[in-house]
């Protein structure tokens, strides 16, 4: 029992992140709602930079901005050490993942006006329905 | 880290994505949306990514923000669920 | 369908749990992320870049490559946004409308009728109200300061969180607020969609042919330490000034796409009024 | 010049593009051209990169000059070296053969076209080319949004079916990225060849496992395997005909590349088929996906539609010959790429000739069109001949491939379902051909021109598309080479 408690605190991040990306998915195929889905498909992506950022924390070691490093000659710093900073990988990754995640907004949201203009209803059942009658 | 901090910010992301989920108005989902986005914002700006968080910070809870807006401006509020 | 995304979604959530059983703990310093290819980016970056935010000379130099087509993505969604929305730029509304800016009057335009020559005159929506007096001066007097704050964040990204992304992000911002706080066309008259479109571009061709400038040189593509010769540096500082212009084209790219996007969806296309 | 191919080969068309959108708001002439020449030029790099592969092995080329692991590498071997010339050739036949189509559909928004067309082609070229895990997923997006905005501009109902691709294809290319995730935490590592190396002492970790299993799903998602093919018919169906000729033929098929790239080099062999037990559960999904995939087919009474689910039952094809797990499967499913895409290239041509001179592709619209259109029905008489599977077009080897592999393999039940769905085709196609053959044209219209002059669509339409047909029956002369000296290398020793 004290293991599963351990466990469970050791890793909260990780069961942050796993609720939130099943709300999200849940979200993204269940909501009837389209502009609901892409709020849902928003949530997913987050979830998984927050896994990412979540991957490159390192204890004891501070932001990945080297400190008295201002300068250009190849003695103007002091030996670094890599358990000093965080692992600055991840967060170029997910500087990537936000943008595709903000791009794929735009063109969602943009698709979802033109069908707004098209069916006068953002529910997909009513849609659905309208499409059925024709 | 100060831990309280971190479980206070922690329960309002999960709060608010689950209120920008359930909330039965589109505008107010895109503002609970902003408001989720500038608390993961904060999170990871504790874990020390602050890169990512000044982008989140922009990108998630400024523009993503009034995109929806805007959206929501341009079609309905209205939703069912 | 409910049911269905609940199966999914509880399926998909007790898979992860399964796999984060095997994970190293939490923060911990000595799990392979931290230890086999992030010490090369936080001991060498100084040694190789001369940049000591580590965040921007990974992004910008190491994993160039991948930053140069987030930019692609970013322009692409401009395109698509601009190829879904936009409406036909020919058709005139037959009634347009004007208001005199010094006494106020709205006038209605029948097709085919003009307006006197004049500088006195401009073109408004039907649906038009006054700016609020608040909003208009609180924003003119904020729009110059984000501006320089972004412009600020863009050039010292090598130092400090921040770079051309965040930059452009903001500078975008500044406009969008004017369009806000004024109207849409406002904003419009002062950068015209043709500007727009071609600064996104122009912002990704920055990026683009600066690789191509390394291909001249006959290094590898977007090995800046070619760039040295040109720039009349050492190679270390040739890879710093390299990521300094790219992050300037990424800003550019960023700044004009989220404007592009902003216009065409706020108005639906129609590039009136806005939000 | 030689040795920037592999750098030429994504930048030009991605520079190009961008000139496209700028050229776009000076003259609206200079696209088409601009377009047309890049890729010629990222044909030949790739046909160039081809050949030094086949003179000198595995090409490496390290963008920004950063070794591997550090920086980002481009790796090509023998299976992306045969699969980058198709996906070049096959976007310059059909950006000449589609001129007129795009004129004739949209002709406000050329420049905004090409540009999306040019940065997709680089989105699918740069997938298959490089070696970098996270790279794939940028260029994943790449492809993705622009295949977004060239699906959705074209009949009413085109705009819920790709919104409905956004969703799919966004869970399908973030939980690519979380398996990427997966594997990022427990090796350390992005380059997919080192990630091969450090793996094998971790085969037996529940987060490979997870990892391994999130990332095929995500494919499957991407590349519409059976159970998650709900998006594609629509999409594809309501789509402007040349956007859907470009898409249908590459996006599944380079999705089932990456499949079989992460099948081959980053899990290997001896992981996705001996380690973990799932590869006859695969074999299971696809033969439902195949058989499903036909019936679903010949429930339609359009020719688009039938041919979207056509497309459904071919990944079946390959990704059950993928997870045959032995070696004459994967040739076969490797081959099957580069035949589907052209058969596929084909039918789309023919339906897009069919739509720019009758406007329809319903069943209804067909009668009489092999006397009206002889050049596009004699091309699209080959290309159903090569989906049947009929000996000398290509589709009949890489079908003889996956049916032997079944055989070795000893899963009689997938090579039951290959030739029960060859079976359906023969249906299918004949009953299209009965339409258009025997039935007068002009019947259900009402028509008085019954005199059923030829009426073909223009040349610049009908000779690619006969180059397609050729090309569908040279591939078939030329399989043993194509086979022996590059399928063959393509395929890793560990896998017998």
């Amino acid at each position: 029992m004290n293991d599963l408690v351990a466990t469970i605190i050791a890793k909260y991040n990780y069961w942050i992140y796993i609720t939130l990306m099943m709300a999200g998915l849940y979200a993204m195929i269940a909501k009837n709602n389209l502009v609901k889905k892409i709020v849902g498909m928003n949530i997913f992506q987050t979830a998984i930079i927050l896994f990412y950022v979540s991957i490159g924390v390192k204890k004891g070691a501070t932001i990945p901005i080297l400190e008295h490093a201002h300068g250009h000659g190849h003695d103007a710093h002091q030996a670094v050490h890599a358990t000093d900073y965080i692992n600055p990988l991840p967060h170029v990754l997910m500087l990537t993942a936000i943008v595709v995640g903000v791009a794929t907004l735009g063109v969602a949201l943009a698709l979802a006006i033109r069908i707004y203009n098209t069916y006068h209803t953002l529910e997909e059942d009513e849609i659905l329905a309208q499409i059925r009658e024709e | 880290m100060i831990w309280q901090i971190d479980l206070a910010i922690l329960t309002l992301v999960v709060i608010t994505a689950g209120g920008a989920l359930m909330v039965k108005d589109l505008l107010g989902a895109a503002i609970l949306f902003g408001a989720y986005s500038f608390m993961m914002c904060a999170l990871w700006s504790i874990m020390g990514a602050v890169d990512v968080a000044f982008t989140e910070a922009s990108v998630g809870a400024g523009v993503s923000a009034v995109f929806f807006v805007a959206a929501v401006f341009r079609t309905t509020r209205r939703t069912k669920d | 369908m409910k049911i269905i995304g609940f199966i999914i979604s509880i399926a998909t959530g007790s898979l992860l749990i399964y796999a984060a059983a095997d994970f190293p703990a939490w923060s911990d310093p000595a799990s392979p992320a931290s230890t086999y290819l992030s010490p090369h980016f936080i001991e060498k970056t100084i040694e190789e870049t001369s940049v000591p935010n580590i965040v921007t000379a990974v992004l910008a130099d190491y994993r160039g490559f991948d930053t140069m087509f987030e930019t692609t993505v970013i322009f692409s969604a401009g395109v698509v946004c601009y190829l879904l929305l936009r409406t036909s730029r020919r058709k005139e509304p037959e009634t347009r409308y004007y208001r005199h800016i010094l006494t106020g009057v709205t006038i209605e335009l029948k097709e085919g009728y003009k307006i006197p020559p004049s500088t006195d005159f401009e073109r408004i929506d039907s649906l038009w109200t006054p700016p609020d007096l608040i909003i208009r001066t609180v924003c003119r007097l904020l729009i110059p300061f984000i501006q320089l704050f972004a412009l600020y964040v863009i050039a010292h990204g090598h130092h400090s969180p921040g770079g051309g992304f965040q930059g452009g992000v903001i500078l975008g911002a500044s406009i969008i607020l004017f369009a806000i706080s004024f109207d849409l066309r406002a904003a419009i008259s002062r950068m015209s969609e043709k500007l727009v479109a071609v600064l996104c571009a122009v912002g990704v061709l920055i990026y683009a042919c600066t690789g191509g400038l390394c291909l001249l040189f006959g290094r590898n593509f977007l090995d800046y330490g070619a760039l040295a010769e040109l720039l009349g540096v050492d190679a270390v500082t040739a890879r710093s000034h390299g990521i300094l212009i790219v992050e300037i084209g990424v800003g550019i790219a960023v700044m004009a796409t989220m404007i592009w996007v902003y216009n065409n969806v706020s108005s639906a296309g129609k590039y009136e009024q806005g939000l | 010049m030689s040795q920037q191919y592999p750098a030429l080969l994504v930048i030009v068309p991605l520079l190009s593009a961008l000139a496209v959108a700028v050229a776009g708001w000076v003259n609206r002439k200079w696209c088409f051209p601009l377009a047309a020449a890049a890729l010629a030029v990222a044909a030949w790099s790739s046909v160039g990169l081809l050949f030094r592969v086949l003179h000198e092995g595995v090409v490496i080329y390290q963008l920004g000059g950063w070794p591997p692991p550090v920086g980002i590498a481009y790796y090509v071997d023998h299976l992306n070296g045969l699969v980058l010339p198709l996906v070049s050739i096959v976007a310059l036949l059909n950006i000449m053969a589609s001129k007129k189509s795009v004129e004739q559909e949209f002709p406000d928004k050329i420049c905004a076209f090409y540009t999306l067309y040019l940065l997709m082609v680089t989105g699918l070229l740069g997938i298959v080319v490089t070696g970098d895990a996270f790279n794939l997923y940028v260029l994943l997006e790449i492809a993705a949004l622009t295949g977004y905005g060239l699906l959705a501009i074209g009949e009413k109902r085109s705009q819920l079916a790709t919104l409905h691709y956004l969703y799919m294809g966004t869970i399908g290319a973030c939980f690519y990225l979380l398996g990427v995730g997966y594997l990022y935490i427990v090796t350390g590592s992005l380059n997919m060849v080192d990630i091969a190396e450090i793996l094998p002492d971790l085969y037996h970790s529940k987060a490979v496992i997870a990892s391994f299993i999130i990332c095929m799903v995500g494919v499957w998602l991407k590349m519409a395997f059976f159970p998650l093919h709900a998006w594609l018919p629509n999409a594809y169906t309501y789509a402007p005909s040349a956007s859907s000729s470009l898409i249908a033929p590459l996006v599944t098929k380079v999705m089932v590349y990456v499949m079989i790239r992460l099948i081959l080099t980053v899990f290997t062999p001896k992981f996705a088929f001996a380690a973990i037990v799932l590869s006859d559960a695969v074999v299971w999904l696809a033969v439902i996906a195949v058989v499903m995939g036909a019936i679903l087919a010949l429930a339609e009474r359009d020719l688009k539609k039938m041919s979207a689910y056509i497309i459904v039952t071919e990944v079946g094809y390959m990704v059950g010959g993928a997870w045959l797990g032995n070696r004459i499967g994967m040739t076969g499913a490797i081959l099957h790429i580069v035949n589907d895409a052209l058969m596929t290239l084909c039918i789309f041509l023919v339906v897009g000739n069919i739509v720019y001179k009758v406007k329809g592709y319903a069943f209804d619209d067909l009668p009489g069109l092999f006397r009206k259109m002889p050049f596009t029905m004699g091309a699209f008489v080959i290309g159903a001949m090569s989906i049947i599977g009929v000996p000398p077009t290509c589709g009949f080897f890489s079908k003889w491939y996956l049916i032997a592999g079944a055989i070795s393999a000893g899963r009689y039940d997938f090579m039951a379902a290959l030739l029960f769905s060859s079976l359906i085709s023969v249906v299918l196609f004949f009953r299209v051909f009965e339409i258009s053959y025997y039935e007068p044209f002009g019947d259900s219209h009402g028509h008085d021109d019954r005199s059923g002059g030829i009426d073909e669509a223009p040349v610049t339409m009908v000779v690619p598309l006969l180059m397609v047909a050729a090309i569908l029956i040279l591939l078939g002369l030329y399989t043993d080479y194509i086979v022996n000296h590059i399928v063959q290398f393509a395929i890793p020793e560990a896998l017998v």
